[in-house]
């Protein structure tokens, strides 16, 4: 079963332009008029354009309704069903490939027309005898309902037709990402090397020593804010408890041990002194000053 | 996070975002709760702020997103000539009828319309990505229903199917012309 | 037209494309000539008018394109992670020498590895902030000394490096292999 009006690439018809497609038609059509009112003549000739122009049975119907301005809740079948057939003979005498679904509707227009010349059968008590046309009354609303719908949402701004959106540009490379380290990778690269050089003995670290090993790194670190030397009483602050201030001696002591730094004292019982072996900022500052011109004063 | 930053970043994720973003994918930006209350103020207060500008910030379907106001259609549109393609009578109708009486089976649409539906019809509003199959009716054959998707009420500006436009009343009679 | 209009049709047309704009192709949506020296004034006012936006207006070699700013990447980033990227095994076990073996030289990473010391691994890590040098070793060439930043301590959740899982146990764990 195919329509031709069902084709996807039918040009769009507006309102507006199915009327202008009869525009012939019309003045016919107004000639017409006087003698047969409810009659709409289509000249042979545009009988194929027509079958593009509408969408099937309903939309002829509507048409032929409207367009005669005939009270949809009355509608005169005699007529109506003759011009419709009047069409459809047209259609058939000029071998268009009509579809069977102008047949079908041929068919039922005709059963409407004879039931509407049979004596109505009577109601039962209270009920409502139902009208023959009913039906095709019902569908024909209903198709105008969707066709008017399908026009409405042709007209609704859509995207990209009426409207863009917005979208910036996202450079992810812009997107600094460090990678995530946890601790278990850290143990887990340490169980790397230690599988690999077998340094198992070697490297026997537990908390203790490790927290000898951070205090050795903070006393650096301090070293080096004070310019790498400082008095030995300074690196230690009573805050840090009894249990912190042994780790620091002890780290202190390491780092000495290391060759970090060195601890010296003048004399007995002279002040104590630490220095950051490598740095000997002093030095440093000294042949700076020294070096920098316009200074020889100082 | 101060509520003035949460929203400069809202409007730097809005204006990148490439669909409609749901609340609950803001929300998932920041590690702090955002309730909705404070979200939804704050979308109130970038649509203000853009209500001068040429874009605006619309809520959809499936989230909000920023569009291009429709006065500038004119300038952009000259472009990119390659638009959207002009819908047949037969696909408008078969997407009302899927729009406002969803889910239908492709019989229903026959039924309304009077004639055959060609496939190409229902492939073409698929393919658009604004219908799709929601299930089966329990009848022989067990034809598939059709509704409207998401990106066809987002296409069209809407938040819900309720959104779209009335029915017109069908007048008894009615002059063409 | 007016100028300040032609910048909102420039501003609406830069936010909605999906690639750099051609002052080509800025120009063709006017009726009117847009002169060169126009068309880069308007720009430049734009860029500017965006300064305080999260979006920001950048000229690219082939146009002009409005760009979230990278601070907010993070943030948009969270929509749609990425996996995180991995260091290599060079940098993770440097890392574990300098944090259980801390304070250690260079040689001492490279005589526990057994293989040399990429100069890139110790740059990796003190660009993260994670390791530093904390003093000189008294050994001819006075070779730095690396230790772990109170910021990688933070970075991994701990207080102290004492909180670092004991190597005694991780023997163990190994022996019970």
């Amino acid at each position: 079963m195919t329509v031709a009006g069902d084709v996807l690439d039918t040009p769009e018809i507006e309102p507006a332009a199915q009327t202008g497609l009869f525009e012939p038609v019309a003045r016919i059509y107004g000639q017409a008029m006087e003698q047969m009112p409810l009659d709409l003549y289509i000249p042979p000739d545009a009988l194929a354009i027509m079958l593009d122009a509408f969408e099937g049975p309903l939309d002829l119907l509507l048409y032929m309704i409207r367009r005669a301005n005939i009270d949809i809740l009355d509608i005169p079948m005699a007529p109506l069903t003759r011009q419709y057939l009047d069409y459809v003979d047209a259609m058939r005498a000029q071998n268009l490939e009509l579809a069977a679904d102008y047949l079908v509707m041929a068919a039922l227009l005709i059963e409407i027309k004879s039931r509407m010349l049979l004596p109505r059968p009577k109601a039962a008590e209270g009920d409502e005898v139902e009208d023959p046309r009913a039906e095709l009354v019902r569908r024909l609303m209903e198709y105008e309902q969707m066709k008017l719908a399908g026009q409405k949402l042709n007209e609704m701004p859509q995207a990209e037709r009426e409207f863009f959106w917005v979208e910036t540009l996202v450079e992810k490379s812009l997107l600094i990402r460090h990678p995530e380290v946890s601790v278990d990778d850290l143990k887990e690269a340490w169980m790397a090397i230690v599988r690999q050089a077998g340094l198992k003995k070697h490297h026997k670290i537990g908390r203790e020593e490790l927290s000898v090993r951070e205090h050795m790194g903070i006393i650096l670190r301090t070293l080096q804010e004070k310019g790498g030397f400082v008095q030995f009483e300074t690196l230690f602050d009573p805050e840090m408890g009894a249990p912190g201030l042994v780790v620091h001696f002890l780290a202190m002591l390491e780092l000495g041990r290391e060759k970090m730094i060195r601890i010296t004292q003048t004399e007995a019982f002279a002040p104590i002194y630490i220095n950051l072996s490598s740095g000997e900022p002093e030095a440093v500052m000294e042949e700076g000053d020294g070096a920098e011109p316009g200074q020889a004063g100082a | 996070m101060e509520p003035s930053q949460v929203k400069r970043v809202l409007e730097a994720a809005l204006l990148a975002a490439r669909e409609p973003m749901s609340p609950h994918d803001m929300k998932r930006m920041f590690d702090e709760e955002l309730s909705t209350d404070m979200l939804r103020k704050l979308l109130d207060e970038l649509r203000e702020e853009w209500g001068e500008r040429p874009v605006e910030l619309i809520q959809l379907a499936s989230g909000w997103r920023f569009r291009t106001r429709a006065e500038y259609l004119p300038y952009i549109e000259r472009l990119n000539p390659e638009r959207p393609p002009k819908y047949s009578r037969a696909v408008l109708e078969t997407l009302a009828i899927i729009a406002y009486r969803q889910p239908v089976t492709r019989g229903d649409i026959e039924e309304i319309r009077g004639v055959a539906v060609n496939a190409n019809v229902i492939k073409t509003l698929e393919e658009r990505g604004w219908i799709d199959v929601v299930g089966h009716r329990e009848t022989p054959g067990r034809p598939a229903l059709f509704a409207t998707t998401k990106q066809f009420l987002d296409d069209l500006g809407l938040r819900s199917v309720s959104e779209l436009p009335p029915l017109e009343q069908i007048s008894q009679t009615l002059e063409l012309e």
